[in-house]
């Protein structure tokens, strides 16, 4: 089952354009998207799934089985970090463990959007609210990523380099594509709420175009991750196995959660993506500020090289069928 | 007069301008989007969309008296970022 | 019932991605929209409304209000500056007062949109030809601006400096933003003449994208918007005082003419607005040009930082109410 | 008849706007798309056509007429640079005779969507596969183009500059704007074979939008077209002449070729657009590359401000007189 | 050989290539979308879009007398619009 | 130390680089949309669609035994497709 899951998968258009962008590289075509057009459509991405898990989040409402889930998202995104980091201090100094530790407790929006796609296409049903989880999971995993270098760095580090609250919350808080995932969100919300004739009057650029925006953009994002794998023999054996693993392992932990939850399976598979997916934007970013002490090839590669498009190639379709024996569907 | 050229990664652009303002250069010119590589690192374009961008490019003009005077300061935030500060000789036009 | 408008039009997405973008400014969240990004959304709101403005006018025609409303308001853009430069030569020498005049005389396209969505969500009924008056307002007003520096500025300027007709024409009638306004109002018009077809064609790109793309735009003139608005200081409380006043008295200015006109109230609150509004594209891009002379800062600070962000906010709104009492509803 | 169809053909909008940047060049007028968004619509529209084209090849199969006339398509983009060559080796060397050849001898994806828009205005039909025929007439003009270098330069050039046939293969089938195309007509086939919900999902971002991208991108080209008209008086009178005869030239051969394919009209007035049009994409990247003895201002100038907009504007109406003559409507 | 660099308003970029061309300088080099701030004006990036435009930096190599023949008239659109000019030593590789 | 500059069609920038690495400098720096004129060609903006690209100038501090060694590797790919090279002083900050 999981085969032709894959085989269906791989067949959308924006898994065939991701391919196009990787086959570009690998055959030195000189297909690029200049900078700062990708800029473009990750804003766009993110500007327009907050708004429409906004207006799907008022039309919800908070009840049910939205604050569980949410809540159970956040707390993943503040395990996940502590159990990377146990795994990678075997063999990696404080600094690293705790920035790719970040990583893998947070988020990836487009690993998401993908998901969302796919079982657009499988005609499974999810819920507005989840993307509520997708935009409070990024800013905790950072926090918790920079409290471990507080705390297990060695003390005589020189006194300028001692991490400041205030710098670590904005860090977290203020990231760019944090703030704008979570100020659309609450716009979305607002919207729907006091003025929903405007929700149909944005539907044409937040809604119909996204689809096609998401091919784009994984075309782009083929190109940028074939450029990482190229260069992912530079972080070891081990970092390549953890890329693997650490994804199935933390979605098989969200699973679990997603099952004692109680969602149903479209939402499942979102939570188990969440979990299982790793950050290249918000994560990196906030790290290469606040810990210059790690190596940056570390957490880029190792997310954006391997565990992403392996994530959106094959991980998605197992863990949709990981959430089928997991959920039998009729059940709920 | 001299010439100070300073490249950096662009998140550290404002801690740089402001180290610049603080010493009151007589002005500067900011080229950003710039890629490149140092000691170990290859800073690509196609991460700018990240918010991890580019490299910035600043190039100052000024007096002997004023490189001396920033020098520090400048160095210690190139010092724990990365980033190359290079001066060379210049005269007006 | 102002504060009730207010509130109805803060509650709008484009208003609340503008304060999306000033609150991410103030927070110094590291969100922005790089170069050239927002020259693609201004060039295709000008061509967009440039085209849905022509293929309005041309079936509405060039009969009845539509002559006396455009050359009304060609009147405004002319007799505006001259007003301003009065009340600010008390205070200003000769070069920073016609360039500021020029930018109140002149429109801000930005907000004749905000102005037109806001009807729209009132469901009040409004004429394409408006645009027409929105595209013939910003030429006169800059060359009013042009003609006071070559008649007010002492005559011991050297040679060189004497500006040709030439010159202030080009600059006046061929700015880039004036010419794709004009530009597409004439290939709309032509379009809906000869070829009623393409217009349907169009309308999924000049029409229903529209709001997301404002949107967007707006988003990033809050960012705009905030950086000139924490530099005001830099311009004196006379002109932040001149800045939300002279708006307020070109609203009244413009209603009795409105009034007088006999338009609706769409089309009166538009008038209005056009003679509220102040140029921060096409009028500070010709007088760095042509009155280098000038401070820059005077004009873009108190335009940008200060008028346009009070139109679109509350202005909008309180000159609804005055048109509304002004024109009272039904009697049209 | 073919100055009505050149007036109907010039009010349509895109061509409008094509003048639109045409006069803005001319006027000295500011208005300039900056790099890199001219970039974004190119390849948009290639992404857009090619994966439209893919689908509709889909929907047709590959019988009947499409393997004959995608391989005539092949055989004109052979046959095209060689005749060319021989009539330019007459003023020029070898290297700018093989250069300008391979241009003449490939496509311009604009003028084919031009032609597209032309056809549908006139609701005449027109058939998906000769996107296939678009696609797959770049890369042998390319070939035949440095094979023409290969073989015709004088044998001692030093060592270094023997040309290899890896990289004769590489600059032709993947340069940039060829693999995009070719990859989205793959892409489109695929999805409409195996996901045609998927297509659907594509329409509002690849059909509905691309009418409206099309006339912002004829801005553009409008602005750079002048900008190489204005450089055209340094090829000389006979390499300008060469850019008007020769389309009409290749156009004819093209009609007699499309007749005796027995192609429908729509299909061949694209298939003549295909013969008569030039290269300003893909060609001059790869010669420039390959061939960087060839003086470039020879086969840009040329092809983008000359045999682009004749054919644009004229060329497209007057071509269809000739398959209108050529093939008599209702016989086939 | 003498390397010329200059920066200013993107407005003026046609006045000086125009000065350049007519002083038959070998070639030039240009680069947009600079920012920067001088004694007075701070350049933002993000005024682009309004057509004000952000920077330009044009770099000139070029032997002394072609600097000494177009000092007078670059200085001039200089002194009228702003912008800086500086001379440096540079040799051919 | 020196300071290198090179400047030249960005189609050439992979074997560009490629000779920087070779030679193993110790970093450079890339600033693509450069566009300029040289003795006989005019590299606009607006050709970058096209994927003619513009100009790309390339930096590089390194000492002057590096400079040597990469010589006649950047001249001969300079001389076959166009470009310009210019080293100049420059001491670190
Ligand atoms: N030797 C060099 N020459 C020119 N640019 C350099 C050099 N070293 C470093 N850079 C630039 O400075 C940036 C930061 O350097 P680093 O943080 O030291 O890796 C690099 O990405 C390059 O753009
Ligand atoms: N001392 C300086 N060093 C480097 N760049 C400068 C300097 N002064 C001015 N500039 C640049 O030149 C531009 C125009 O200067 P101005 O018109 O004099 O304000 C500024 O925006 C800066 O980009
Ligand atoms: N004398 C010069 N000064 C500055 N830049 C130059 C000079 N000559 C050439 N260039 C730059 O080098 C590029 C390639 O030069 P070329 O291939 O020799 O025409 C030009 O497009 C310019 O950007
Ligand atoms: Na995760
Ligand atoms: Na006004
Ligand atoms: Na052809």
């Amino acid at each position: 089952m999981e085969s032709s899951l894959i085989i269906k998968n791989v067949l959308s258009p924006p898994i065939l354009f991701f391919f196009l962008g990787v086959i570009g590289f690998a055959t030195k075509s000189d297909l690029e998207i200049p900078a700062p057009l990708p800029k473009l459509f990750s804003l766009y991405l993110l500007l327009a799934i907050g708004f429409k898990g906004g207006v799907e989040l008022q039309a919800s409402g908070l009840s049910g089985q939205v604050i569980p889930t949410v809540c159970s998202a956040i707390l993943m995104s503040l395990l996940i970090p502590l159990i990377c980091f146990f795994i990678l201090r075997l063999k990696f100094n404080v600094y690293n463990s705790a920035a790719i530790s970040a990583a893998y407790g947070s988020i990836s929006a487009v690993t998401f959007i993908t998901a969302e796609s796919f079982l657009e296409a499988q005609n499974i049903h999810f819920d507005g609210f989840m993307v509520a989880a997708l935009a409070l999971m990024e800013s905790p995993a950072i926090i918790v990523g920079l409290l471990l270098v507080k705390f297990g760095a060695s003390k005589d580090i020189p006194s300028k380099r001692i991490m400041k609250w205030r710098s670590i919350l904005h860090e977290s808080m203020l990231n760019g594509s944090v703030y704008l995932l979570l100020g659309s969100l609450l716009i979305g919300f607002l919207t729907a709420a006091y003025n929903p004739a405007a929700v149909a009057k944005m539907q044409p650029f937040t809604g119909k175009l996204f689809f096609g925006a998401e091919c784009f953009f994984l075309l782009d994002m083929g190109i940028v991750a074939a450029q990482r794998l190229s260069r992912l023999h530079q972080v070891g054996k081990y970092l390549i196995a953890f890329s693997i693993f650490m994804p199935i392992f933390n979605a098989f932990l969200g699973g679990l959660v997603a099952k004692s939850l109680g969602l149903e399976s479209g939402n499942a598979l979102l939570f188990v993506v969440l979990c299982a997916s790793a950050s290249y934007l918000a994560v990196p970013a906030a790290m290469r500020m606040t810990v210059p002490e790690a190596r940056s090839t570390y957490y880029i590669s190792t997310t954006l090289g391997l565990t992403f498009p392996f994530n959106i190639v094959i991980g998605i379709p197992v863990y949709m069928s990981l959430v089928n024996k997991l959920i039998p569907p009729g059940v709920t | 007069m001299k010439r100070l050229d300073l490249i950096f990664s662009d998140r550290e652009l404002d801690a740089i301008l402001e180290a610049l303002e603080q010493a009151q250069v007589p002005g500067y010119t900011v080229m950003k989007h710039a890629t490149g590589r140092g000691p170990e690192r290859v800073v690509t374009e196609d991460m700018e969309f990240t918010g991890m961008g580019a490299n910035a490019h600043v190039i100052i003009f000024c007096e002997q008296e004023m490189i001396d005077s920033i020098r520090d300061n400048i160095k210690s935030i190139l010092s724990y970022y990365g980033g190359v500060a290079y001066v060379s000789e210049a005269t007006p036009l």
